[in-house]
């Protein structure tokens, strides 16, 4: 067997800095989250019927078109890449901002594009236009998607087969309609999605565009975990539904959107991770016992500082992931492994030490605290836990599992 | 607890003579004919409530563990028994600082209905400006004729909200340093002044309350020991919280937080993986072990070694906890993502059945808790392997000339 | 399945304390051995031919009796247990005494006692002999034995297939000698030596006793990570040797001898550890730095709080397994998996802790600090590592693997 | 280094004319015919040695990252170059500081054969009672005439036995604080009095040595900076130290201790057990985003935005190293129980590829060795965090009435 080593020696490095573009985008996300998005709204949304904030999100799709940042410029985008998504993904994440950016912007975008690409192959022409007028639509903010995938789903997984294609009714072919019919529990950010694109089992397996509005499509909320992306429960019964791909491009628009999602996800993790490290060296300045800082007390002075050296190496491994992506480079899919192991370890450890270091506060309802830790934790579950994308790495760094 | 009182054949003796007793009394106070109430106010006034308490005051002056003998004999007869959990900290806490350092008189007010259950206790310690460092607390008690007048807030109280006493630890002079100008009190919870909040905690429930008091007026008599000695006090009840920990009854293997991890993985072999399985055996092995360490503390406590090593076991049990529930969540995949019910509840306190969210969220409170995991360390430390204090800027100042 | 758990229900406790004897022993030894076994000299004969200290090893066995503990008294031994075996083992972890006391008190002698029981079985009666005379000369300290296996064996493992039966000789089949070839590498306490058990492969398998001074055996002393129980090559090139032990019972005998070993070693193991806490809080208390002790410093306090939590649970699971094994409990499995996992461990934190507080000085050859870090080491290798033991809990207690 | 220096066209142009530089000196001092001292001494002169050195001592005063243009250019025409290894603490640590720190007339005596490696540098800071608190070091330096009298002992010295120079931090002042009382010399190795021990660690080998200075002479000419200063000059080598771990070459994948631990799984498929394969997944992940965060810090640094993540390295890089090397023991099973030779060697100095029990014992001195992980975390807490400092006793008291 080839060793996994060779290949990288010889390769330029990726750029793993921030670029003026990422850190223009930062900045501007940083000061209209400061305003729409203080954490005492955030927990006071947690208990209002709608648990995203859609105003919000129409703000930062329309004034800084995070909504189509992946979309090519002749689509309506704005023609970037992964790497400003990420950059982005961090300031969401240090803001726990209640919007469905990880979802939309990230993976149905990225699935949509992938199935858009089909356009280029012969027999894909009809499923591709569908695609491209939803990426048109995304891109203007005008409405927003998610892939209804359960929240554990990872990249490489086998193909879902929770929902299947039904009995199709009168005039459906000629409309070309199908019907899906099946359930898919814990789907993260679907709750706000106007679209839901819907894999379906087959012969070929299918990806599918179903209106919010579609009869016979069900959604409910689900009480999670993280209080600051509500999952919810989809459950389809003849609904109609449009082709977008089918066999393998289905399968890789799939895991496009998949791969999207993990290393977006992994940035708004780090972004969580820096944000409770910050929060936690604040509150040691501030927090007076023994009529010292608390934070002058070397045994918290060493957490931290171990805390911040993880943040930084996780920092690494997640800009390389973006930037492997936003290159198609072929060391992708363990940069994909390392990153969202990396920042989802980084940020719950990050959560549980600002719960802890803020001691008795930090473990009230009231102190924003909890909303990092139960965000942190749920996140770490998305799209792979770090063990599972650790062990992704066996096969993709040959260092094969015990016969 | 003497060695001597401890001698094999005068135990043998002891639990005799005990036994006989009980059989007296149950003769005398038939459980089928007796009401609760009546039966339970009768078993405290013949000194077999809790056999180690005071004679005169519940007891007979017993050690500990002569009460399993008692136990066994009433249970035998069917009798009714206190409901221990109804209060924690009257029995755990407040009986034994009113039996080390209360008067006489006090303890004929207080020990009876405490025992009974007709007067639920709660603590009043902690402040918000005041948790790891208890002794800095700013709660002031101003001498006013034969009463103090109490103004102050108070932070995570169990049972404030059914508790007819408080333990109150109040700032009487503050002109000393901080350790020495507090004095402690038995606040009644039902006086002018004294409100409760509930304060709610990141499961959504509230366990625990806020106590704001204003010029709550509290009777000098209602004072447990000399003004000034309240730091002292104090300790008395933190350490018999620690005993209490310590001496607590044998735990079975898989009882506690790796009882919910094993079973989860029997029940869902769909859901393993290596990852999980090695993580699940070290957590396994280390609860297992840490079960051990228990047993081997009470088997100490017993033979008449108490040792330090109760603070071990606080430490390691939240991390297992913490442990064990993070892995719990990971395991469920999606299901571990979801939640039963974020309303704010009263009274479900830590019902630990509630699933693993639960669980993971709740355990984050053990390292906070009774002392937090950080000055636990400290003690272990300073008390256990008497390294050095760290130099320290608050010991000789005035409470209120300190840096806040 | 069973639920590993309902058994351990109702049985009453095991005594996890240290009873008066054991601690009058504990008490013995560590008077002889601070007088005989000083850091020092411990290091200096890490520089001298004979890595084993035989003279201590003879004066612990005649003066303490410590080569007869687990020997009936009818035998010529204490009669004691694994309990006492256990706690003597402490401190001489402690002390870090450079004698055979694992391989031939616990190893050897616990193999061996198993091997005779077969005696009260038809046709085991010629065996069982030899292997009483065996302990006879154990008991009295006249002899010292090993059992040759690799450092690495564990319970459970299958019979060892190193050393097979060589074609015999004229006149062996009268004299009841058999012919042994094969070789053995890193065997522990087999240097010093008077006796070799050895484990062959055959139909059945069995077990040999080969006289140190035979024809055709040969032991290479091995430069060995640990300095202070020097590990050998040993190899069988038709040595005679005669049949302690065939089949069923010779694997039990050879399973018995290494489930001692695992227990005799997880509390040598935590006597090193305690060792290495004590001298590190010791240097706390004297070295200064920054004008105060070292040990004042919240960081160094609170990971030595943390240390020693984790000693004062590793305590309790070395109790428990030499508890179950004096008692033959059923639970004597998963009690030795717990213990040497634990202990291991244990005194693997200890160790690396004593060499990073010390600083540069524990980083130097003439402090004794390296010399417990090579042994805790070794040692955690030696008759299982943790995560080996641990493995073996998965059957234990009903925890399967992943299908 | 400024932003206008890296503007891209004047970038550009200066790599244009230092090519040309280049080549024309190749044309006067042809490689072949050149002998090897001789061309790099011509090289030195020309200011083609390192082009960041001052014009005049070796150097053109250009940027860092000038340098690779000409090392190619030196490389094409197949010229000799210095032997970086040979001489790493001169080149590391004291020509940085002699180009910061020294005058004119010193740097004209010192970096040229500093420079060649005609002249071998080591270090004399460390004491065995001034680790982690450097600045608390007794080697006291008397004035007499124009020389100063050293006694003292210094340890963890690589290379003194090959050096002509040590960078020595002596005590000139005891009556004032302990920073303030320090001055920096270059000292001639050579001295009478100068007496070199090596210093055996736990591998067996002595990569370092023990100095012990006796009444040295030192000539007045060969301080560094003014008489007080010490302190000052020594965190300029310090901090150099730091640059010089930040700014060196990119790594590639598996070329550290992951290496050697992944290529041991590769190779014996019969050791491989679940324990192993999820420890080592982890480890080598770890490995893996620590080597992308060196590289991050390397292109920080490039692009002129130098942070504060080498601390974070230093402290990974000596858990990583731990971690593996034990992992690579307990793989190694009844193998990694052998080692290959304990008896003391000189010049020896970390080879690597001895084997896992090597790696598993040097690396517990990469937490010790060029500032322990407890003072790293110390640092990055105080200026990188800005959490407040411990209260100290030692700031304001004369070096002569610390408590010892």
């Amino acid at each position: 067997m080839s060793n996994a080593v060779s290949a990288s020696k010889v390769r330029p490095a990726l750029d793993l800095l921030y670029s003026d573009t990422e850190q223009a985008l930062a900045g501007a996300l940083d000061d209209l989250l400061a305003q729409r998005c203080a954490p005492a709204a955030v927990l006071a949304r947690t208990e209002q019927p709608e648990a995203y904030d859609v105003a919000l999100w129409k703000a930062l799709a329309a004034e800084i078109g995070l909504a189509g940042l992946l979309i090519p410029e002749e689509l309506g985008g704005a023609g970037a890449s992964c790497r400003e998504l990420a950059a982005a993904a961090e300031r969401l994440g240090a803001h726990l901002a209640p919007v469905p950016y990880v979802g939309s912007a990230g993976v149905a975008t990225a699935t949509a594009l992938t199935a858009a690409k089909t356009a280029t192959r012969p027999g894909g022409g009809q499923e591709a236009g569908i695609a491209a007028d939803l990426l048109r639509r995304l891109a203007d903010g005008t409405v927003t998607a998610a892939v209804a995938v359960t929240a554990s789903a990872m990249p490489a997984d086998t193909f879902p087969a929770a929902v299947q294609l039904s009995g199709p009714q009168p005039g459906d072919a000629a409309a070309g309609i199908f019907r899906l019919r099946g359930r898919i529990d814990s789907v993260p950010d679907a709750l706000p999605a106007d679209v839901l694109l819907v894999p379906a089992e087959g012969v070929p397996n299918g990806l599918y565009l179903v209106e919010a509005t579609a009869p016979g499509l069900h959604r409910v909320p689900v009480t999670s975990l993280d209080m600051t992306r509500q999952l919810c429960d989809v459950s389809l019964d003849g609904a109609p539904a449009r082709q977008i791909a089918v066999g393998a491009s289905a399968a890789a628009a799939l895991d496009a959107g998949l791969v999207t999602g993990a290393v977006v996800l992994a940035a708004e993790q780090l972004g969580l991770a820096q944000r409770c490290l910050d929060m936690t060296v604040a509150y040691g300045k501030e927090r007076r016992q023994f009529a010292r800082q608390v934070g002058s007390f070397q045994a918290v002075k060493h957490r931290l500082a171990d805390l911040w050296a993880t943040i930084t190496q996780a920092r690494a491994a997640s800009r390389y992931a973006a930037a492997c992506l936003a290159s198609d480079d072929p060391d992708t899919a363990v940069a994909v492994a390392l990153a969202k192991s990396a920042c989802s370890d980084a940020a719950v450890t990050a959560a549980q030490e600002c719960v802890q270091l803020h001691g008795g506060i930090g473990f009230t309802w009231e102190h924003p605290a909890h909303l990092y830790l139960k965000r942190a934790k749920a996140s770490s579950v998305t799209f792979g836990t770090p063990g599972a994308h650790r062990a992704a790495l066996a096969g993709l760094a040959n260092l094969p599992a015990p016969a | 607890m003497l060695d001597e009182e401890n001698a094999p054949a005068k135990v043998l003796a002891q639990e005799t003579e005990l036994r006989e007793r009980v059989l007296a009394f149950l003769a005398d106070h038939p459980p089928a004919q007796t009401p609760r109430d009546d039966f339970l106010a009768a078993r405290f006034d013949a000194g077999l409530g809790y056999v180690h308490y005071p004679v005169g005051h519940g007891g007979l002056g017993l050690p500990r563990n002569a009460q399993p003998a008692l136990e066994e004999e009433l249970a035998k007869a069917g009798a009714p028994d206190i409901d221990v959990r109804l209060n924690v900290i009257g029995l755990g806490m407040a009986a034994p600082t009113i039996i080390a350092c209360a008067s006489e008189e006090q303890k004929s007010r207080w020990l009876r209905p405490l025992w009974t259950g007709a007067e639920v206790w709660c603590q009043l310690f902690s402040e918000p400006g005041a948790g790891s460092d208890l002794a800095s607390l700013a709660t002031r008690a101003v001498r006013d004729g034969d009463d103090w007048v109490v103004t102050g807030q108070k932070v995570w109280t169990s049972l404030a909200h059914h508790a007819k006493r408080g333990l109150l630890l109040a700032r009487t002079d503050p002109d000393v340093p901080k350790h020495a100008g507090l004095t402690y009190f038995a606040l009644d919870m039902h006086a002018p002044g004294v409100e409760v909040r509930p304060l709610r905690q990141l499961t959504g429930e509230a366990e625990f309350n806020e106590v704001f008091l204003s010029q709550v007026r509290v009777p000098d008599a209602d004072r447990i020991g000399a003004v000034g000695d309240g730091w002292k006090v104090a300790n008395a009840t933190l350490m018999n919280e620690r005993v209490a920990i310590g001496s607590s009854r044998a735990v079975a293997r898989e009882e506690g937080a790796a009882g919910f991890a094993a079973a989860a993985w029997r029940q869902h072999p769909e859901r393993r993986t290596q990852d999980l399985h090695q993580r699940l055996l070290k957590l396994w092995a280390q609860a297992e072990v840490s079960r051990l360490a228990a047993e081997r503390l009470r088997q100490q406590l017993a033979a008449g070694q108490p040792g330090p090593e109760g603070s071990a076991s606080k430490l390691i049990f939240a991390l297992l906890n913490q442990e064990l529930s993070g892995w719990e969540v990971d395991f469920a995949g999606t299901d571990g993502l979801r939640y039963d019910d974020w309303t704010m509840r009263r009274d479900a306190s830590s019902d630990y059945a509630r699933g693993p969210v639960f669980r993971y969220l709740r355990s984050r409170g053990n390292s906070i808790e009774g002392g937090t995991s950080e000055i636990l360390r400290n003690i272990i430390a300073e008390r256990v392997l008497r390294l050095p204090a760290e130099p320290r800027a608050d010991k000789d100042i005035p409470w209120k000339d300190l840096p806040r």
